[in-house]
């Protein structure tokens, strides 16, 4: 019996979508639960990200700055980083906010759209970057895995390639949107 | 066509093909079944040279040429896919990405676009160049269509259908370098315009979601990619 | 009208001139006049009256001296003297003993390496002409080789020459000038044009405007020798808007050509015909490149289209069409007159003939020189150029503007011409050569200089209108101390990119100035990056630590 | 004269330049230039105008009057400074030149003062290398100018007036 590999999924400013589409492949979750072992997920109750993980599956896009401390300590600690849908790939969504200044998204959000409050929140929440950004603007990302969310078909493809230790070929599977 | 028309005869990726003295390569390529990505061409429509996908290398030329305005010449040997022309096509496509807020999940085009699946074809997996987030409006004034600068990759499509095939001239775009826009008239909203004929062919033309029509919401704005082949096969039957 | 007849002009017109004992001749071109040289002819003017030696002295203006450092400049060609710095109260002094010695304080030696080391070819007449007076180009031998081009040689004849002549194009590129003239003589057409490029966007290059103004029919003569080489009838001056002088100069200069028959019908009563029309611009570098410059004249977009087909067969309005420099046309009738032979004796074995160079920058004699091609960067900086302005050290020499590099130290001895130009990183482009000393930073002149082509761009290619922008933001992050190694990985990507696939030389050089002072300047760019500092304490440092890779 | 004498002997002028090319599609830029001189900026009342009486299409004459630096959609100040950002001006201090403006007029490169005196441009390059750093104030180029000749040449130029 092959060693079985680590896999930890987690999303920083994301939807979860693209962990819906996760669990979408259904059946074959067995298959995968046969290779990895998962040590770290919002579906699993874990607090802390382990050591030497092997395959990762980050979703979301950078916000905060505890968004950066996460994705560099999770790839100090990852041997295969995947960049999980749009969100990680290109910042998609939640950098619809980055060509307005951080106050009038603040503003927007907390102000003129919810009559009655008057307040932004500030205390002890993660501060917001200026910018959202895609993972690989802060560190190196070993798979691009596109979509939004990417199909089931194709994360199952990719974690099964990199079982086999070989590198998904996804150009001609997956696409943006 | 008079029988003066000479016939050239040259190697594209290794195959011999003929073509007519006034061919462009990338004619001859497609009626040999040798796929050139494009994005600012449009059968159909005058060739612009804007948009670079179709740049080819010919042997004894350092430069890339684009393949949409170079007519044949007799011996000539073109590569349309050398790996350093891949290389660049991708790079290309990069600062296309970076330039504006294309953002496919949320887009009308999102399954339709011509640049979300150029982006495939030449396999680019990720933006690496640092992306600009400029702050661009939504022109929302005209009663069946919009104009949303932020998916526009100013290619002029739609300025030289509106131009060539309906003549109204309503769009033409303005300033210099990573400010240019597209415009109607004197730089109006589009719903006041007094010269558009509301034909709808510069929606039809997009590649990507710039110009849509109103009401399609993500993912339903499918183009009628046969509109502009019909009206030119129409119109050359009368000329 | 014959030779003698026009030879008459010019010899009648020679005779006024040396009827009087003195000629003051106060430079009236554009870098003077702005230093009040028009105030100082009125003054010398009135001094003479009141001092009533009318009929002994005759004073005019005249064209660009070069010197411009020491502008507004006086030559008095009887004693040879040389006046610079001269103001309107001077004058009284300078007439007084005009027939004495020199007034020595104002006096410039013209034995200076300035004015002993140059050749002149194009700038031949400026200085001794006055550019408002026809006559006087006449007595210079003016329009004689047009006439003999005309009378004497067939239009293969005229291209033989310019090929023999091994000139080359002085707007930048260097094509060879008989090979170009000889493609749009064998085109197919029943209408070509000719037009002169005067367009001159290269920051810091100021030949055009100078020959403009101070030598006008010189251009016109070779375009109208151009023009019946290739079959031409009609031909066009493209000039910046920003030259109000040298278009008045020039527009002056069409008026008389045509008075006198050297333009129009029956060109000097032979069966060519030839007229020029000044055609404006209006701001945009781009349009020096020679599609965008047709599309301008077509009163459109300045927006550059593919070539091949080029303007020699497919140009203005579908015709074809001839496209010089200013400079290149003004070293026509010179070849004509002294002869392609002698003009192929000077110069390196492929770059022929001199090139005209404005001066600038941190040098002491800034201003227009004309060199032999194959002259030094040493002779040129330290001893015509007079050295760097306050002693201070010599750090770079930026030539081609936005399209050249800059060359270090290390390069000052390479003989200048086009091919070793381009080892360099660099090109000839039209002249302009900015003298940079220790106060510069590299970063920041790569940094003015994508500037440049970022808002020069004209946006209708993708690797130009966005690579020159994110260029441009990777240089601003390098120089604010706010980069890392990888944007500096990223800023080489990109020059690649933008250099191979942009579709006009705007794009496909702008990179030149950011590849030559990495290639040369490593250092600065590295204390920028990892240090955090700019060594010549130009650029504005941030300490703020930005969260990226 | 009364601003409709005025303008229509401004009208005139347009007129008379489009007449010298035989009202063709490719005198527009010159049209423009002539324009420009007469009312100082291209309004839009004359650029619908011009696109009648040459037939070109209102967006094509916009996109080409918003290409070249040179002409300006916006009325100017009553005095015009525009200051040379050449390279060879560029490295004589330009930079400090232009902070000393901003600091004393509050104008930066193509904006106008409130008080409309005062209209700021930059330009590639005019040509004065030689007097780098070079000014042109109200058409008269001004040489070897440091910031505080310059402050005071355009404070003189907009006070002499009042």
């Amino acid at each position: 019996m092959k060693k079985k590999l680590t896999l930890a999924t987690l999303w920083l400013d994301g939807c979860s979508g693209c962990h819906m589409s996760l669990v979408d492949v259904d059946e074959r979750l067995i298959e995968v639960a046969e290779i990895y072992d998962i040590v770290f997920s919002p579906l699993v109750d874990v607090k802390e990200f382990p050591e030497n993980v092997d395959v990762t599956l980050l979703e979301g896009a950078i916000s905060t700055d505890e968004d950066v401390e996460m994705v560099k300590r999770v790839r100090k600690s990852t041997k295969t980083l995947i960049a999980f849908g749009d969100c990680a790939v290109t910042a998609n969504v939640p950098s619809m906010r980055n060509h307005f200044k951080l106050e009038d998204v603040f503003k927007r959000g907390y102000l003129e759209t919810t009559p009655g409050n008057d307040i932004i929140p500030n205390e002890n929440i993660p501060k917001l970057l200026e910018k959202a950004y895609p993972v690989h603007h802060f560190v190196h990302v070993d798979v691009f895995l596109q979509g939004c969310p990417p199909s089931a078909d194709n994360i199952f493809y990719t974690l099964a390639e990199l079982a086999e230790g070989r590198t998904p070929e996804l150009s001609q599977r997956a696409r943006f949107g | 066509m008079s029988s003066s028309v000479k016939i050239k005869t040259l190697t594209i990726d290794e195959r011999q093909v003929g073509a007519r003295e006034n061919q462009t390569i990338l004619e001859v390529a497609r009626e040999n079944g040798i796929k050139i990505p494009t994005l600012c061409y449009l059968k159909g429509l005058s060739p612009y040279g804007g948009c670079r996908m179709c740049i080819v290398e010919i042997a004894g030329s350092p430069k890339l040429l684009p393949s949409c305005m170079t007519t044949v010449e007799e011996g000539m040997v073109v590569s349309t896919n050398s790996d350093r022309i891949k290389k660049y096509r991708k790079n290309l496509l990069e600062l296309y990405f970076s330039e504006r807020n294309h953002v496919c999940s949320v887009c009308a085009s999102n399954g339709y676009c011509e640049l979300q699946s150029m982006a495939q074809k030449v396999e680019m997996s990720h933006v690496h160049f640092p992306y600009m987030y400029p702050h661009l409006d939504v022109d929302a004034t005209h009663e069946r269509y919009v104009l949303d600068h932020n998916r526009c990759i100013a290619c002029t499509r739609c300025v030289r259908v509106c131009d060539e095939i309906e003549g109204a001239h309503t769009l033409d775009i303005k300033d210099r370098g990573i400010e240019v826009r597209i415009i109607t008239d004197l730089d109006r909203p589009w719903g006041e315009s007094e010269t558009c004929t509301q034909c709808g062919k510069c929606v039809h033309v997009c590649p990507t979601g710039a110009l849509i029509e109103r009401g399609k919401s993500v993912g339903e704005m499918s183009k009628r990619k046969q509109l502009l082949p019909y009206l030119t096969k129409m119109r050359e039957a009368h000329e | 009208m014959t030779p003698e007849e026009f030879k008459k002009i010019g010899e009648a017109h020679q005779k006024k001139r040396e009827s009087f004992n003195y000629n003051i001749n106060v430079c009236t071109a554009a870098a003077c006049v702005s230093l009040q040289s028009e105030k100082v002819k009125e003054e010398l003017i009135k001094q003479v009256k009141e001092q009533n030696k009318k009929d002994d002295c005759r004073v005019s203006g005249t064209g660009c001296l070069g010197l411009c450092a020491s502008g507004p400049l006086i030559t008095i060609n009887k004693n040879k003297a040389l006046y610079g710095g001269v103001k309107p109260e001077d004058a009284p002094e300078i007439v007084k003993n005009i027939a004495k010695k020199p007034v020595k304080r104002l006096q410039i030696p013209t034995d200076m390496p300035f004015f002993a080391r140059q050749t002149k070819m194009a700038l031949e007449h400026c200085g001794k002409t006055d550019p408002e007076v026809i006559g006087d180009y006449l007595a210079k031998e003016g329009y004689e080789a047009l006439y003999n081009c005309l009378t004497t040689m067939e239009p293969n004849e005229v291209i033989d020459m310019m090929v023999k002549s091994g000139l080359r194009g002085r707007g930048g590129g260097g094509y060879p000038v008989g090979l170009k003239w000889s493609t749009v003589h064998k085109a197919v057409g029943f209408k070509k044009f000719v037009i002169c490029n005067a367009d001159e966007g290269d920051p810091g290059a100021f030949m055009d405007r100078s020959m403009l103004e101070s030598d006008p029919h010189s251009i016109i003569e070779g375009m109208a020798i151009g023009a019946y080489a290739v079959g031409a009838s009609h031909g066009y001056v493209y000039i910046r808007g920003e030259y109000p002088l040298a278009i008045k100069r020039l527009r002056a200069a069409i008026r008389q050509a045509e008075r006198q028959n050297f333009l129009g019908k029956n060109i000097c009563g032979t069966p060519f015909s030839f007229d020029v029309e000044i055609r404006l611009g209006a701001g945009a570098f781009v349009c020096g490149e020679e599609t965008a410059l047709i599309a301008s004249i077509e009163g459109k977009r300045g927006t550059p289209r593919p070539r091949p087909p080029y303007p020699a067969q497919f140009g203005l309005w579908g015709h074809p069409t001839l496209i010089n420099n200013v400079e290149t046309f003004a070293n026509i009738s010179p070849i004509v007159r002294k002869g392609a032979d002698y003009y192929a004796s000077i110069g390196t074995e492929r770059s022929k003939g001199t090139k005209v160079f404005a001066l600038a920058g941190s040098i002491n004699n800034t201003g227009l020189i004309e060199v032999p091609m194959g002259i030094t960067l040493r002779e040129i900086v330290f001893e015509i150029g007079g050295g760097i302005v306050g002693g201070k050290k010599f750090k770079a020499v930026q030539t081609g503007g936005p399209s050249g590099g800059c060359i270090p130290e290390e390069y000052l001895d390479m003989k200048v011409d086009y091919e070793s130009l381009a080892q360099v990183g660099s090109i000839m482009g039209s002249g302009g050569m900015i003298v940079m000393d220790e106060t510069s930073c590299m970063v920041d002149v790569a940094k003015y200089f994508m500037d440049f082509c970022r808002s020069e761009s004209c946006g209708k290619c993708a690797p130009c209108r966005v690579g020159t922008a994110q260029m441009y933001n990777l240089l601003n992050l390098i120089s604010q101390g706010k980069a890392t190694m990888h944007d500096l990985a990223l800023l080489e990507e990109l020059c690649d990119v933008v250099r191979n696939t942009s579709l006009c030389g705007l794009g496909q050089t702008s990179a030149n100035p950011v590849l030559s002072t990495i290639r040369f300047f490593r250092d600065e760019y590295l204390a920028h990056i990892n240090d955090k500092k700019c060594p010549a304490g130009v650029c504005a440092i941030e300490h703020k630590e930005e969260a990226v890779l | 004269m009364n601003d409709a004498a005025s303008k229509d002997k401004r009208r005139k002028l347009v007129d008379a330049t489009m007449r010298r090319f035989g009202h063709s599609s490719y005198a527009l830029i010159e049209t423009l230039h002539t324009v420009q001189e007469a009312y100082g900026y291209l309004d839009d009342e004359n650029l619908e105008y011009v696109s009648e009486a040459l037939r070109v299409p209102l967006s094509k004459i916009y996109g080409v009057a918003t290409f070249y630096h040179f002409f300006t959609l916006k009325p100017q100040g009553e005095h015009t400074a525009v200051l040379c950002t050449g390279t060879a001006c560029y490295i004589k201090g330009v930079p400090a030149i232009l902070s000393a403006i901003k600091e004393n007029f509050g104008v930066e490169d193509g904006d106008t003062t409130e008080d409309n005196r005062l209209s700021m441009l930059t330009a590639r390059c005019i040509g004065s290398c030689g007097l780098a750093p070079a000014m042109v104030l109200d058409g008269e180029i001004a040489g070897q100018v440091t910031p505080e000749i310059v402050v005071d040449r355009i404070g003189r130029m907009i006070h002499n007036d009042t």
